[in-house]
């Protein structure tokens, strides 16, 4: 498998296809993984691939927007550039995806790499990318697309509504408001982020428990029929708020109302950018 | 197709002077594979009187009826016209969770807010039914009366309030020749027939007059009060007006009994006024002697 | 800002705001006014051109103020100003409208409603059944 | 930190008495950046703007807050007076403390005066967030298109003509006139109706400057005021118009008979045809749904079973200046204009649904419109008025008023305004016909309220002999062939009934088919009975909200001839008016787009109604919205789908709504 990789990577680079290839080398600890650019044929070397490849490269692409880049993708890496290409905020021209077939990735932290599944990859039914140029590893015959329920939003479903609302205020009480879910996630490209701003200012400066709440709340209605449920941000967040269930719920709401998932197709008319005179709501 | 077991409610004519509709809708119901439990402890309906003294008693009566289907579960259904817009009014009105609440105080018991209410022609007229004996010759005025209809939108019984066709197109079906006329839900006096007979007698002879005009043989009705005024009166409307009707008047499930082959005398035909016997040995379904 | 007494001998303590499209909904309750169609005090409506000019962000920045109910008015379904805007926000709240209930706040709280200009009885109708329906809702006082 | 002046309106004692006008002074004083409060009687008034225009100057004031009625009501007039102070307009808020505030919460003055309180600190909050905004001059297209050509339209067709500009009638019938053509009398008058339509029909087509476009609609409108693009559908007549001589053959000769729409059903029109003899244009057309030799094309192109219809063609056989067509299709045609007059008028409301009167059951029921057809000399019995079921003169007439209005259950709640006079009408001439025939008239009101029309109404009963009865009917059924009608007479409590030749129902006016597809494509309110909404019911009367389209006639209301010809006159001087002047200002509300912030995602793109966003690259060769001024009309859809809060809407900015929202906490 690496060796496809690397295989594609040298000859994509040797014949000049792209002027780099992205992927996933070893991270200094020697256990887990990093992000690697390789712009020579000679670095190729240092591609891996394993379960504890976990980033979603996609976002690196909106740097090198102007230039041709190669990238190893996973099925929800492939379901990130769906979602830019359909933003256009790529050029399928530019992007040659490298797509890899998936069983998951595991939990990992600094010098740890886990034996159990992260927890999008658990339920995660997608293994072969719903779009890729070259594809390494045997497709998986039958593909589902991702599932449109997940235990964890069914099991706050389940709660009355006060208990979901101290739920929340717990975790949102936590946020330091570092926006690393924000900067991880590839549907997040704005120039200029609505928190950020001050005139308007929808979100207050102060770190209060009303400020934050809008923020959360903000930050996963913006990937409303967006989110390519990666989980990033839910790995990234360093208070382990489980930001995931926001954008499932969101996820299984458009699905259910206008039978829309995000990413599987770079064609599909977004939800909220159409409507039907007719619209049963 | 309708689930093949209802609670049934007869009310206080089908157990009376009603009896062959009792009787004929057993027979047939029983023979097309319905079953129809009689709930075992109903009231009166409070009929024409409650609804004219109180709002509560009115909706409480019939809402009895409500629970104890409720509590087997079952749809209701009832022959009376006057029941059914009885439990019509009183389901519509339980609707409101403060009406609800107050029947509920009232009853001692918790009413459900969603009970269904069958008239029997809308059981029948959804069911399939094996014609032995065709009803063509029969040239039939069908009368609804005036509740069946009315107000559209509690009984939400037919698409047309003046004109419904629910009971012509199920005896259509059996061979029969339905009459277009005018007074389908007209009144035939009803219950005034106690205070003011001459008003009765004058609205019943109107509606059979025009039956006759339109070409008719006989009547079929589905509302025990109806048949009675216009089965009954017909020898007062003679002395009266001098019009010899002799219009057989039937229940329309005695007129579905004889299609599906039972004999004149098991749908208890000898027990109306306005002898239908000659017409039944003009159809040849009664050999003469 | 100053806090201003809300409250009065017949109002109960709730917030209402209301976003109303200029074309029907705010001609509809000045039409409300013009016959004196009299309804609860508490709410407080804002003018907008469209009820699709109405951003979520807006919305959600009511409750977390700690509003206890947001109404968005438009034009009925077809009847549009600008043709097709409140099927845009038909779509918009009735995905926001679980969201809210997912993240605990009631999604009775946020009404969707079509007034027409002529309509002034139905808008003081909607505004008084908006509050009896709140009104069942524990209230939820002034964000921190 | 802006200067901002506060002017608190009485209204009289509107304002003033359910809302504590010095309490709310008070308070807004201590808002940040108020420098100077004041109180009017009427602020609209001279006085009061005077008041406004010298505090501006006076205290330096650079945004101005209003408390008065609602915007919708003044603001324009208050713009004009912060222009005229040197005031750029748009720096003004309206807080609405009467519709919205006063008179809602009458009952209540501590609510209402909180309540207005905060009503005026929102609208200083969004004040303070006002910029100056500056519209743009654009040409006016000097053309008028008016939509139906009943007298209402005619009218104004002929008044915008007069005027001095060109106009284009649109009629989707094959001639104009509408349904007055179909009236044989006129109360209260008793004037022939075709003497008096007839002449403005010939001047309508004769006029230099009128084009009429009949058998023709109109699909689709786009552009704004002063600028309309409008698409209209010609539909083919099949007959060459420049050739056809109006000789008459062709329909005196074609074998194919079907019922007249002119008749009301009641008589026969060939499948070439003009609807009636005073038809302008004289011009026939063919019934492509009848006439035998389509049928037969249609016949052999979908290869139908079954034996062929004839291949007929008499009409082209027989036609001297061989004026046949049969080539023709129908043509869209794209014209500009800069106003619209919108005059489709009614139809007479479908009595069926009345199952206990009925009407399309015993065909001696008939409505209003179709008993005229029977007593016009030039209808389907030559003047005579005869049953439809046997052809005999009816002795004994009922007439049933309010068919489809009043009556909420069953049609629609307003009066129809017409009905009571033309029942006189028709009893009056129905006596003059034949001094036999009694009428009986059920009536719930005589609604008698124009000039001469009460006298009118007393003729009918007192010349006449016209029976009025005051009650509805129950029922109508045959008997003997003749009808009887139930009904009460409620004046003195007892049922009635009355053995009729003739049963006249009253059937309500009700707008045309497709009034709403209508409005939708003018981009007009309409209202639950499918009306055209007017700008103001009393102040505007024949404008609507969108600027630089009129209504007239029945389309607004039910309105008989003199109300029809008087609101076509006042919608051709409100158009007239409009296309008189070189230049119009738009309307500088429009959306804008931060190319800074513009991710070019193009969400508004998708979301836009009007194809108002264009995009263009940029130096970094990005993608960039832009919002092409010229087609936005500010509705603000892209604003609140820009994810980045790219675009705003200049007017509704997301500061001003937000400052709003804030001001409330």
């Amino acid at each position: 498998m690496i060796e496809q990789i690397r295989a594609k990577a040298r000859e994509l680079l040797e014949s000049g296809a792209v002027d780099c290839a992205i992927g996933y080398e070893r991270a200094s600890d020697g256990i887990t993984a990093r992000p690697f650019f390789a712009y020579r044929p000679e670095e190729v070397e240092r591609f891996i691939f394993d379960e504890t490849c976990v980033h979603n490269l996609a976002p690196y692409l909106m740097d090198r927007r102007t230039k041709v880049s190669a990238l190893v993708a996973k099925p929800c890496d492939a379901r990130a550039i769906n979602l830019l290409l359909q933003e256009k905020q790529l050029e399928r021209e530019r992007v040659f995806i490298i797509g890899v077939v998936c069983s998951g990735v595991v939990e990992t932290g600094w010098n740890r790499a886990g034996e159990a599944p992260a927890p999008r990859c658990a339920t995660c039914p997608q293994h072969t990318p719903p779009v890729y140029d070259f594809l390494v590893g045997d497709p998986v015959a039958e593909e589902a697309p991702p599932a449109v329920t997940s235990p964890e939003v069914a099991e706050l479903e389940a709660m009355g509504v006060e208990e979901r609302r101290s739920f929340w205020e717990e975790h949102f009480d936590r946020c330091l408001r570092c926006y690393a879910c924000r900067q991880v996630c590839p549907g997040c490209y704005c120039k200029e982020c609505f928190v950020d701003r001050l005139d308007p200012l929808w979100v207050g400066i102060r770190i209060a428990p009303v400020e934050n709440h809008m923020w959360n709340t903000i930050r996963a209605f913006h990937l409303a029929g967006r989110c390519i449920e990666c989980g990033e941000c839910e790995r990234v967040c360093p208070v382990n708020i489980p930001l995931m269930r926001l954008n499932s719920k969101l996820n299984q709401e458009t699905a259910e109302l206008f039978d829309f998932q995000p990413g599987l197709s770079a064609e599909a008319q977004p939800p909220l950018a159409t409507f039907r005179p007719d619209d049963d709501l | 197709m309708s689930p093949a077991t209802y609670a049934y409610y007869p009310g206080c004519a089908l157990h009376s002077t009603a009896k062959e509709y009792d009787v004929s809708t057993k027979l047939v119901t029983k023979a097309l594979g319905i079953e129809l439990r009689e709930l075992e402890d109903w009231i009166c309906c409070g009929a024409s009187s409650a609804h004219t003294i109180s709002r509560p008693l009115s909706i409480s009566l019939p809402a009895h009826e409500l629970v104890s289907a409720g509590k087997q579960g079952l749809p209701l259904v009832t022959s009376c016209a006057m029941c059914f817009s009885r439990l019509k009014f009183s389901s519509k009105e339980i609707q409101d969770p403060e009406t609800r609440e107050m029947v509920g105080q009232v009853l001692g018991e918790e009413v459900p807010e969603n009970q269904e209410v069958n008239h029997l022609l809308e059981v029948l007229s959804r069911e399939e039914i094996p014609v032995t004996r065709s009803l063509s010759g029969l040239r039939i005025a069908c009368y609804y009366g005036c509740l069946l209809t009315r107000p559209a939108a509690v009984t939400q019984f037919d698409d047309s309030v003046e004109n419904p066709q629910i009971m012509d197109r199920l005896l259509q079906r059996l061979g029969a020749e339905t009459l277009d006329w005018p007074f389908k839900t007209e009144c035939c006096g009803a219950g005034m027939l106690i205070p003011r007979r001459d008003i009765v007698i004058k609205l019943s002879h109107r509606l059979l007059y025009q039956a006759r005009q339109a070409g008719a043989n006989c009547l079929a009705v589905a509302c025990p009060v109806c048949h009675s005024n216009l089965d009954l009166r017909q020898r007062e409307m003679r002395s009266r007006y001098g019009d010899h009707f002799d219009l057989p008047v039937l229940y329309f499930t005695q007129l579905i009994g004889l299609a599906m082959g039972f004999s004149p005398a098991e749908m208890l035909l000898d027990h109306h006024f306005s002898d239908p016997m000659p017409l039944m040995r003009e159809q040849g379904w009664v050999k003469k002697g | 800002m100053v806090a201003s007494p809300v409250n009065s001998s017949t109002d109960s303590d709730l917030r209402i705001v209301g976003f109303l499209c200029n074309w029907c909904s705010y001609a509809g309750a000045d039409m409300a006014g013009t016959s004196r169609e009299s309804y609860p005090a508490n709410i407080r409506l804002i003018r907008v051109p469209c009820s699709g000019r109405v951003d979520p962000m807006l919305i959600v920045k009511c409750f977390e103020m700690g509003a206890d109910g947001v109404l968005v008015a438009g034009c009925h379904p077809g009847d549009c100003h600008y043709g097709e805007g409140n099927f845009h926000t038909r779509r918009r709240l009735a995905l926001l409208r679980p969201f809210l209930d997912f993240l605990g706040i009631e999604q009775e709280r946020l009404r969707l409603e079509w007034v027409s200009a002529t309509e002034g009885k139905l808008f003081s109708r909607v505004v008084a059944d908006f509050e009896q329906e709140l009104k069942k809702l524990a209230p939820r006082g002034v964000a921190a | 930190m802006s200067r901002i002046g506060v002017f608190i309106c009485h209204c009289g004692r509107n304002i003033a008495e359910p809302v504590d006008i010095p309490a709310v002074m008070e308070a807004t004083r201590a808002i940040p950046g108020v420098v100077y409060v004041d109180e009017n009687q009427f602020t609209c008034s001279l006085p009061g703007q005077d008041s406004v225009r010298r505090a501006i100057v006076e205290q330096r004031l650079d945004r101005v807050v209003i408390g008065a009625c609602s915007p919708r009501m003044h603001e324009e007039t208050f713009r004009k007076a912060l222009a005229s102070a040197g005031l750029n307009p748009y720096l003004l808020e309206i807080a609405n403390i009467r519709e919205h505030c006063a008179w809602v919460h009458g009952n209540d003055r501590p609510a209402a005066t909180a309540k207005a309180i905060e009503l005026v600190r929102m609208a200083v909050a969004k004040a303070a967030r006002n910029q100056a905004l500056f519209p743009k001059e654009i040409g006016v297209t000097k053309r008028a298109l008016v939509i139906g050509g009943g007298i209402a339209g005619i009218q104004a067709a002929l008044d915008i003509a007069d005027a001095g500009h060109e106009v284009v009638l649109v009629e989707r019938e094959p001639s104009i006139g509408g349904r007055m053509a179909q009236l044989d009398k006129t109360f209260p008058t008793l004037d022939c109706s075709a003497c008096i339509l007839t002449p403005k029909m010939v001047e309508a087509s004769q006029h230099p400057l009128i084009t009429l476009r009949t058998c023709a609609q109109v699909e689709a409108v786009r552009g704004f005021v002063g600028n309309f693009e409008v698409d209209i559908k010609q539909g083919a007549r099949k007959v060459d118009q420049e050739k056809c001589t109006s000789c008459g053959i062709c329909w005196q000769k074609c074998p194919e008979k079907v019922p007249s729409e002119f008749e009301m059903g009641q008589g026969k029109r060939s499948a070439i045809y003009i609807p009636f003899a005073q038809a302008v244009p004289a011009i026939p057309v063919i019934d492509t749904e009848h006439c035998r030799y389509i049928r037969y094309l249609k016949f052999n192109e979908d290869k139908e079973e079954g034996k062929a219809p004839p291949q007929c063609r008499i009409c082209e056989k027989l036609c001297p200046p061989q004026a046949i067509d049969w080539e023709e299709e129908d043509s869209l045609i794209t014209e500009k204009f800069g106003a619209l007059v919108v005059a489709t008028g009614y139809k007479p409301f479908d009595p069926t649904v009345y199952e206990e009167f009925g009407y399309g059951h015993y065909p001696d029921v008939i409505t209003g419109l179709e008993l005229e057809r029977l007593m016009s000399a030039s209808g389907p019995t030559d003047g005579q008025v005869l049953r439809p079921s046997d052809g005999t003169p009816p002795k004994t007439v009922v007439f049933v008023s309010c068919i489809g209005s009043r009556d909420e259950t069953k049609g629609h709640s307003y009066c129809s305004q017409t009905c009571c006079m033309y029942m006189a009408k028709h009893a009056i001439l129905l006596q003059e016909h034949d001094p036999e025939v009694q009428s009986y008239i059920f009536y719930i009101d005589i609604r008698a309220t124009g000039k001469g029309y009460e006298e009118f109404s007393r003729r009918a009963q007192e010349e006449a002999g016209a029976q009025y009865l005051r009650g509805r009917i129950a029922k109508v059924y045959p008997k003997d062939g003749k009808l009887v009608v139930q009904g009460e007479d409620s004046l003195i409590g007892r049922p009635v009934e009355i053995t009729a030749d003739l049963v006249v129902l009253a059937a309500a006016m009700e707008p045309n088919t497709g009034a709403a597809e209508m409005a939708q494509r003018l981009s007009i309110s309409y209202d639950s009975d499918h009306f055209f909404v007017q700008a103001h019911p009393k102040l505007r009367p024949v404008e609507t909200q969108t600027d630089g389209v009129f209504l007239a006639g029945s389309c607004i209301f039910p309105s008989d001839i003199p109300q029809s010809v008087a609101q076509g006159s006042a919608a051709a001087s409100k158009a007239a008016a409009l296309l008189n002047r070189d230049h119009l200002v738009t309307n500088p509300m429009t959306a804008l787009v931060d190319p800074l912030k513009c991710t070019g995602c193009l969400q508004c793109v998708a979301v836009c109604p009007f194809n108002a966003v264009e995009t263009q690259l940029s130096r970094e060769q990005r993608t960039l919205a832009v919002i092409n001024e010229g087609t936005c009309k500010g509705c603000g859809l892209c604003v609140s789908a820009c994810r980045p809060g790219a675009i705003d809407l200049r007017g509704t900015t997301n500061q001003q709504l937000l400052a709003e929202v804030m001001a409330l906490w």
